[in-house]
C-alpha cells in the first residue's frame, strides 16, 4: 500500500497550480457570475484549458486528448475544487466525445470531437423522458426511417442548457421488438432542425437551466446515427459507466466544507461563535468524518482503475454517498445562515441586506437536491450494488 | 381525556378548509405570490369578515377570545393552503405582544383595526448581528423630554413589506444581550426617520430590513414595562413556536399525502413506484415522523392551556422535532416525487420552502435543542 | 381536546401508588431478582394483585377482571414503571385468557380462568416455529384427528418460560386446504403431556428464557380445542390486537432514562461528569423528545379507543417507535457503562469489581435486541402500516 | 498510488486465514472460550511457530520487523475468526510499550520471550475513575531506595488473568489527571503485593481487576523516562486502536456476508427475504458501511506509514466510524437474522460483542469524535 504521489506527480500538481493562479483570474471569475455573460466566459475558460492541452484529460491522444494518468486526474480534480474552479460543461466533452471516439464512424469523428474540443459547438443530452425516469429505458421518443432521414417525434426532458445548445445526442426508439432495452438508437440531432422545440423549466433554485425538449416530425440524416441502429442502449451504457469516475465529488465537498467552516467562524449567536458550539462541532465533523473516508472510498477505485480494473458498481457506492455528503453541506449551510437562507437574489447589495451567504446556501441546497435523483437515483444506485455486488 | 375538537373550533377548522378549497388554489397562490406585494387585500377583509383575525383576542375588543386550540385549527389549515396573508406576523406576533404587554388604551386602540382587517402589523427584533438570540439587541430607544428616540436596523422582518404599523424592540438599558433593559415600543411604519428597504423571501412573505435614524416617539409609544419586555417577547415566541409548528404539521400532512398519491399513480419498470417495498417502508419512516410531531404539538398545546405549567421545555422539544421531521417529511417527498419535485411549477418544493422558513424563525432544531437541554441539565 | 385528570382519576392513582408502596416491598424485589426463587416471587406479587382485585384489569367483571378504564390503565402502567414493578406474566392473563373467555365453551371458562387469575397455572405461548418466523401462518405443527383426541407433531420455538410452565396454547396445523391462514386450529396442550419434550435456548444476553418445544404424538383431547376446528387464525389475530395496546413502553421506557441520567451523573471523564458532556446531552434528550412524543401518540390511541375506536395500524406505529426508544436507551446505557460494558455476572461483588451497571447494561442491550423482532418485526410492522394506513 | 499487499502480506494474511479455516470452527472457539483460561496454550504456540508473536518487533530482537500494513492484514484475519487468543493484549500493546519506551536491555529480555510464546502480557492502565482518559491515574509509584513502591488498583485489564507479565501506569508526580508525572513499570504478575480479581468479558476473553498494596519494584522496572509516560501511551494507543480497526473490520465483514446469505436462503412468505427490496436497500448500506470503515482505515494505515504526518486525526476518525458502522453492522445483522441472531448458539451476537468490546476499547465513538473537534477547532 502506498498512497504518497510520485516526484513527477508532484511537478504535476505544481504545473495545475501555477496554471489555475494564471489563467483562471479575478476578471474570468466576475464573468463566470454574471446572469448574461457566463455562456461565453465559460467558453472563454475552455479555450484556455485547450490551449494548454486540457480540455480532455481522458480522451485518447490520436483525438485530442491528453490521456493522464488516474493519479494525475486525481490530482487535476483535487487542485480544480480547492482553486474554486469550475469544470468544464460536460455534455461535449465527457459523455457524447466518448461515445463518438468509442462508437463513431471516421466523419462523424472528424465532424464532430475537434468542435467539441474547441467548445464550437455546444451540447445537450436527450435521455431522460417524461413518463420514464429511472426507468431510462422505458423510452417513447420514436425514429422512423424514411428514405435518408429518421424522423424524430417525442420529448426529453431535464435537459440541461437545451437553451444555451447546438446538439443534442439522444436515445430514441426505432423499434418495439424484443426487450425494451432493445430497439434503442442513439441519434445526433441538430438542435435547429425544424421541429425542435425548448421549453424552459424553473427550477426550485429560481433559475432556469432545466428543459423540455419536443420533437414534432424532426428529420435526421441517417448520418447522423451512431454505431448500429437499435443497439445505443448499449454504447448509452458504456457512457454512463465513464461518466461515474468522479462522481464521488470529494474535492468539491472538500472546498464546501472549508467555506462552511469560515461561515461558522463568522456566525455569531448570543456572542458565542456557532464554530464553537459543540452540536455544530458534531454536526460538520460527522460530514468530515464520512468525506475523509469517502476519499479513500474514491481513491481505492481510482487505483483499481489505474491497475486496469473497470469502474464498476463501485461507482454507485461513490455515487450515493458523494451525494449525501454534498446535501449535508448544503443542509448545514441553510441552517448556518439563519433568517437570511430565505432570502432570494436581488438587486440589493449584500452590504445593505446584512448577509453575504444566505441567497447562494438557498440555491445550493435547492439545487442540490437534484444530486439524488438525477443520474441514476440513489434508489437505482441501490438497486444496482444490490445485484452487481451482493448478488441479490 | 380526549383530543376532540369542539364544534366551534370544527367550524373553525372547516371555514378555513373551505376557503382554500374554493379560492386558494395553488395557481391563484401563485397569482398572489407574483403580484407587488405578495399578498391580497381581498383575501385579508374574507380573513376579517369570517372572523379569523379575531380568533386570539379577547371578547372586549371584539374578539373571538380563542385559546391554543383555536389557533392551532387554523394554522394547520393555514399551512396545508400555504397560505401568504400576514396572519402570523400580525394576528400571532404582533396581535400576541400587544395582548400581553399593551396597555388597556393601546389594545382598544389597535386591536379593533386588526380584527376589522385595518392594520398590518409587524414585529421587528431580528438584527443583523443576533442570529436566534431575542436578547441581543442594539438598537437604542433613549429617552428624549417625555419620549424616545429610535436608532438602530432590524433585518428580515417578516411582513416588514406590508406593515403600516411595527412593534419594535429596542433597548433602554442593560449590556448587548442582557435580558434586562430591553423595552418596546409600537410606531408608525410610515414615522419619519425609518428607512425600508423590502425584498421576497423563498416562501412568498414579503420582508424588509428596517433602519431607524433618529426616531422620535412619544411616551405612549412605549408598549409594556420599561426594560422588562424580554419575558413578554419570549412567551409571545413561545406561543408563536406553537402556531407555527401547527402550521408546519399542516405542511408536512400535506408533503405525505401528495407523495403517497405520486407514488401510486406514477409508473416505472411497469408498476407504480409504490408497489416498490424500499419505498413503503420510507412512507411508513415520513408517516410515523408526522404522527409524531403532531403528537408533540397536542402536548405543547395541552400544556399551553394549563395555565399552572410551564410550556417551555414542551415548546422546545416540538420546535426540535419540527426540525427533524420536517426535513425528513420534506426530504422524502421532494426525493419520491423524482424531477418533477424539482420544478417550480410544482407544490411540493413551495411547501418545503415555507416548511424550512417555518424551521428557521425563532431558531432551529439545534437551537432549542441546546434551550431543552439548558431546562433538563440546569 | 383535554389532557387533565378528573378528581376520581386522581384519586385511583393515589390508590396505585399506595398499593405498590406496601405490597411491592423490598423483601419482594430482592427474592424477584433471585436466580431460583423468581419463580415462586413472581407467583407471590400475582396472588397480591388477585387480593385487590386488579390481576385482570382488562378482563369482563364477570370473568373476575376489573374493566378499568383506558385511563384507569393509563396511570396504573404509568404509576407501575415509575414505580419499578414488574409487569404480570403475560401469557395466561394478557394473550390466553381473553381468546378463552371471547371463544372458548363454558367448560374452558370454567376450568381455566380461575386458574389463571390465581396464578395456579403458568402458560406459555406456542405460535412461532422453527422454518416460520415473521411469516406466523407457514406454520407446519400437525394436528391429526384420532378418535377423541387430536395427534400433535412438530415443533415450536422462542417459547418464552416453556420451562416453568403447566399449559401452553398452541397454533396447530388441522388442515392443508384454501389459503395457508386457513386449517389453522387453536389448541390447549398440557405440558405434562407424553411426548413434549422443552429444549432449552440460551439466548445472547447469557440467559435462558426461550426454548424451542418439541410435540411427538403428543395426545390432546379434543375438549381443549378453542371454538371451531380450522378457525384459529382468526382467534389469534384478536388477540395480538389485544396484546398491543401497551406496546409502546412509554412508563418504562421513561423509568430507564431516568436511571440513565442517575449513571451519566455518577460517570465522570477525565474530571468532567457525563451528564454535562454536551455530545451525552443531546444523544439524551434526542431519546427523551421521541419518547415525549410517544407518550402523547400512545394517548391519542388511547382516547380513541377510550371513544370505542378499536386500536388499529396504530400500534404499530407504537411497536417501532416504542422498540426503537428502547434500543435507544440500551445503547446509550452501554456506552455510558464504558468497559464495564463487557463484564458478565459473576459472584464478585460489585463494590469489588468497581461498577455497578455495567454488566447490567450488556444484559438489557442483548435481551433488548429481541423487541424488535419478536411480537411481529417492526418489518412486517412497517408491511401492516403501509397496508392498512398508507393503502399501499 | 496503489492499495495492494506485498507478496509477504498476502503470505501472512493468507497463514492466519489458513489457521482459522482448519483450526478455529466457531464450535472449536466456543471451546476455548469455555475453558478455564479461556485461551489456548497449544494455538499460542502455533503462532510463535508461525512467526505470526515476532511481526511488529525489530529484526534485532527475532522480530519480523514488520509495520502498521502487516499488523492489519493480521488483525483483520484475526477478527474474522474472532480469535480469543490476547494477541492484541501481548503483542499490540504489552509489545508496543516496550518496543517504543523500553531500554535496549529491556528489550532484549522480554521480545525474545514474547517472540517464542513465552510471555503473556497485559498493559493495565484503567482505573475505577478513570473512564477513557489516559492522564487519570490515581495509582502511584513512589521512591524507595534505588526502586519503587506501587500502590493503587487497576480494573478491567485485558488478559489481565492469564498475564505473567504487567506493565503499569502510575503516577510519579503531578496531580491526578495531569499529563506529566506519569511512569510505565514492567513487572511480574505473581509479585508480592498483587491481588488479582479476574473474570470473564462478554467477547470471551479474561480480564482482571488488580489490587497493588506496597509492592517493591527494583530500579530497572521503570520503562521509558520517569514522569514522561503519557506521550508513549498516547501513540501506543493510537497505533492500538488501527489494529483494533482492522480486527473490527474483519469481524464487520463477516457479519455483513453471513446476513446475506442468510437472506438467501431463508425463506419467507414464499420467497427468500434476501429478495424484498426494503431489506436489499438495507444491506446496501451496511455494504457501503463496511466499505467506509475499510477507506478509513486504509487511510490511517497510510498516514501512520507516512513517518512525517500526524495520524492522531485519521485515527480519531477511524474509531468514530468504527463506533457508527460496527453498531449499524451489528444491529442490522441481529434484525434480518431474526430470532436466530439471539441465540448463543449462532456466531452473529458473538461478533456483535466483540465488536462492542473493541468500539470501548479507548473510548467509543463520542469520545474520539470529541478529541477529533478539540484537533480540528482549535
Amino acid at each position: 500500500m502506498d498512497t504518497s504521489f510520485a516526484p513527477e506527480d508532484m511537478a504535476f500538481r505544481d504545473e495545475v497550480r501555477a496554471f489555475f493562479a494564471d489563467a483562471y483570474d479575478d476578471e474570468l471569475r466576475a464573468r463566470l457570475q454574471h446572469p448574461t455573460e457566463y455562456r461565453e466566459a465559460i467558453i472563454d475558460w475552455q479555450r484556455r484549458l485547450y490551449d494548454k492541452g486540457w480540455i480532455a484529460p481522458g480522451w485518447p491522444k490520436e483525438y485530442g486528448g491528453a490521456e493522464w494518468t488516474p493519479t494525475q486526474n486525481f490530482i487535476y480534480e483535487t487542485e480544480r475544487a480547492a482553486a474554486g474552479v469550475r469544470d468544464v460543461i460536460p455534455f461535449g466533452l465527457k459523455m457524447v466525445g466518448p461515445v463518438i471516439y468509442t462508437f463513431g464512424n471516421d466523419e462523424q469523428k472528424a465532424r464532430f470531437l475537434p468542435r467539441i474540443l474547441r467548445s464550437e459547438d455546444w451540447w445537450c443530452q436527450g435521455y431522460s423522458e417524461p413518463g420514464a425516469g429511472s426507468d431510462l429505458a422505458a423510452l417513447k421518443t420514436r425514429a422512423d426511417l424514411d428514405g435518408d432521414a429518421y424522423v424524430v417525434n417525442g420529448a426529453k426532458i431535464w435537459t440541461t442548457y437545451a437553451q444555451h445548445s447546438d446538439w443534442i445526442f439522444c436515445l430514441v426508439r426505432t423499434s418495439n421488438e424484443g426487450k425494451k432495452q432493445q430497439g434503442i438508437s442513439f441519434l445526433l440531432i441538430d438542435m435547429a432542425s425544424e421541429g425542435v422545440k425548448v421549453n424552459p423549466i424553473t427550477t426550485i433554485d429560481n433559475h432556469h437551466s432545466l428543459n423540455e425538449v419536443e420533437f414534432n416530425n424532426v428529420r435526421v440524416p441517417v448520418a447522423n446515427l451512431i454505431g448500429e441502429q437499435d443497439k445505443g442502449w448499449t454504447y448509452a451504457k458504456a457512457l454512463l459507466a465513464h461518466e461515474r469516475t468522479s462522481i464521488a465529488g470529494v474535492a468539491d465537498s472538500r472546498r464546501a466544507l472549508a467555506e462552511l467552516r469560515r461561515f461558522a467562524e463568522q456566525e455569531v449567536n448570543a456572542g458565542k461563535r456557532k464554530i464553537d458550539d459543540p452540536l455544530f462541532q458534531k454536526r460538520l465533523s460527522d460530514i468530515e468524518i464520512e468525506l475523509m473516508a469517502l476519499e479513500y472510498t474514491d481513491l481505492r477505485v481510482l487505483a483499481s482503475v489505474a491497475a486496469g480494473g473497470a469502474p464498476g458498481a463501485e461507482s454507485s457506492l461513490l455515487k450515493i454517498k458523494g451525494t449525501e455528503i454534498q446535501q449535508a453541506i448544503q443542509g448545514l449551510r441553510m441552517d448556518l445562515a439563519g433568517y437570511y437562507q430565505g432570502v432570494l437574489p436581488t438587486d440589493l447589495d449584500p452590504q445593505a441586506l446584512g448577509h453575504e451567504f444566505g441567497s447562494s446556501a438557498r440555491q445550493a441546497y435547492m439545487y442540490g437536491r437534484a444530486a439524488t435523483i438525477y443520474g441514476g437515483s440513489n434508489e437505482v444506485q441501490k438497486n444496482i450494488i444490490a445485484k452487481a455486488v451482493l448478488g441479490l | 381525556m380526549n383530543f376532540d375538537f369542539s364544534e366551534e373550533q370544527v367550524m373553525l377548522r372547516d371555514s378555513v378548509a373551505r376557503f382554500i378549497q374554493d379560492d386558494y388554489s395553488f395557481d391563484a397562490r401563485r397569482k398572489i405570490a407574483a403580484s407587488d406585494t405578495g399578498m391580497s387585500a381581498e383575501h385579508w377583509q374574507t380573513f376579517a369578515e369570517l372572523g379569523w383575525l379575531s380568533v386570539p383576542f379577547a371578547e372586549e375588543h371584539g374578539g373571538f377570545g380563542g385559546g391554543p386550540v383555536d389557533v392551532m385549527v387554523m394554522m394547520e389549515e393555514f399551512g396545508k393552503g400555504m397560505v401568504l396573508e400576514p396572519y402570523f406576523a400580525t394576528v400571532i406576533l404582533f396581535g400576541g405582544l400587544l395582548q400581553r404587554a399593551g396597555s388597556t388604551e393601546q389594545q382598544a386602540t389597535y386591536i379593533p383595526r386588526i380584527v376589522e382587517g385595518n392594520c398590518l402589523g409587524a414585529f421587528a427584533f431580528t438584527e443583523r448581528q443576533s442570529r436566534y438570540e431575542l436578547a441581543d439587541v442594539k438598537t437604542t430607544a433613549t429617552p428624549d423630554g417625555d419620549g424616545f428616540v429610535l436608532n438602530g436596523e432590524k433585518v428580515v422582518v417578516y411582513n416588514g413589506a406590508n406593515a403600516d404599523t411595527l412593534i419594535v424592540a429596542a433597548r433602554t438599558g442593560g449590556e448587548q444581550c442582557d435580558e434586562d433593559g430591553i423595552s418596546l415600543f409600537i410606531l408608525d411604519a410610515g414615522a419619519a426617520g425609518i428607512d425600508r428597504m423590502s425584498y421576497a423571501l423563498m416562501d412568498g412573505q414579503r420582508a424588509a430590513n428596517l433602519v431607524f435614524k433618529d426616531v422620535r416617539l412619544p411616551a405612549d409609544a412605549l408598549l409594556g414595562e420599561k426594560d422588562k419586555a424580554y419575558p413578554v417577547m419570549s412567551w409571545v415566541v413561545l406561543e408563536a413556536c406553537v402556531a407555527l409548528a401547527a402550521e408546519g404539521l399542516g405542511i408536512m400532512g400535506q408533503l405525505n399525502t401528495k407523495t403517497l398519491e405520486y407514488t401510486k399513480q406514477r409508473e416505472q419498470f411497469g408498476v407504480p413506484i409504490g408497489s416498490f417495498q424500499a419505498l413503503q417502508h420510507r412512507m411508513v419512516d415520513t408517516f410515523m415522523s408526522y404522527e409524531q410531531t403532531k403528537s408533540l404539538l397536542y402536548r405543547a398545546v395541552c400544556t399551553l392551556e394549563k395555565e399552572d405549567e410551564d410550556p417551555a421545555r414542551d415548546i422546545h422539544a416540538l420546535k426540535v422535532m419540527l426540525d427533524r421531521a420536517g426535513r425528513h417529511v420534506h426530504s422524502e417527498a421532494i426525493q419520491l416525487h423524482g424531477g418533477m419535485g424539482l420544478t417550480d411549477e410544482m407544490d411540493i418544493a413551495h411547501y418545503a420552502k415555507r416548511l424550512m422558513m417555518i424551521n428557521a424563525t425563532f431558531g432551529d432544531g439545534d437551537h432549542h435543542q441546546a434551550q431543552f437541554n439548558a431546562l433538563s441539565f440546569a
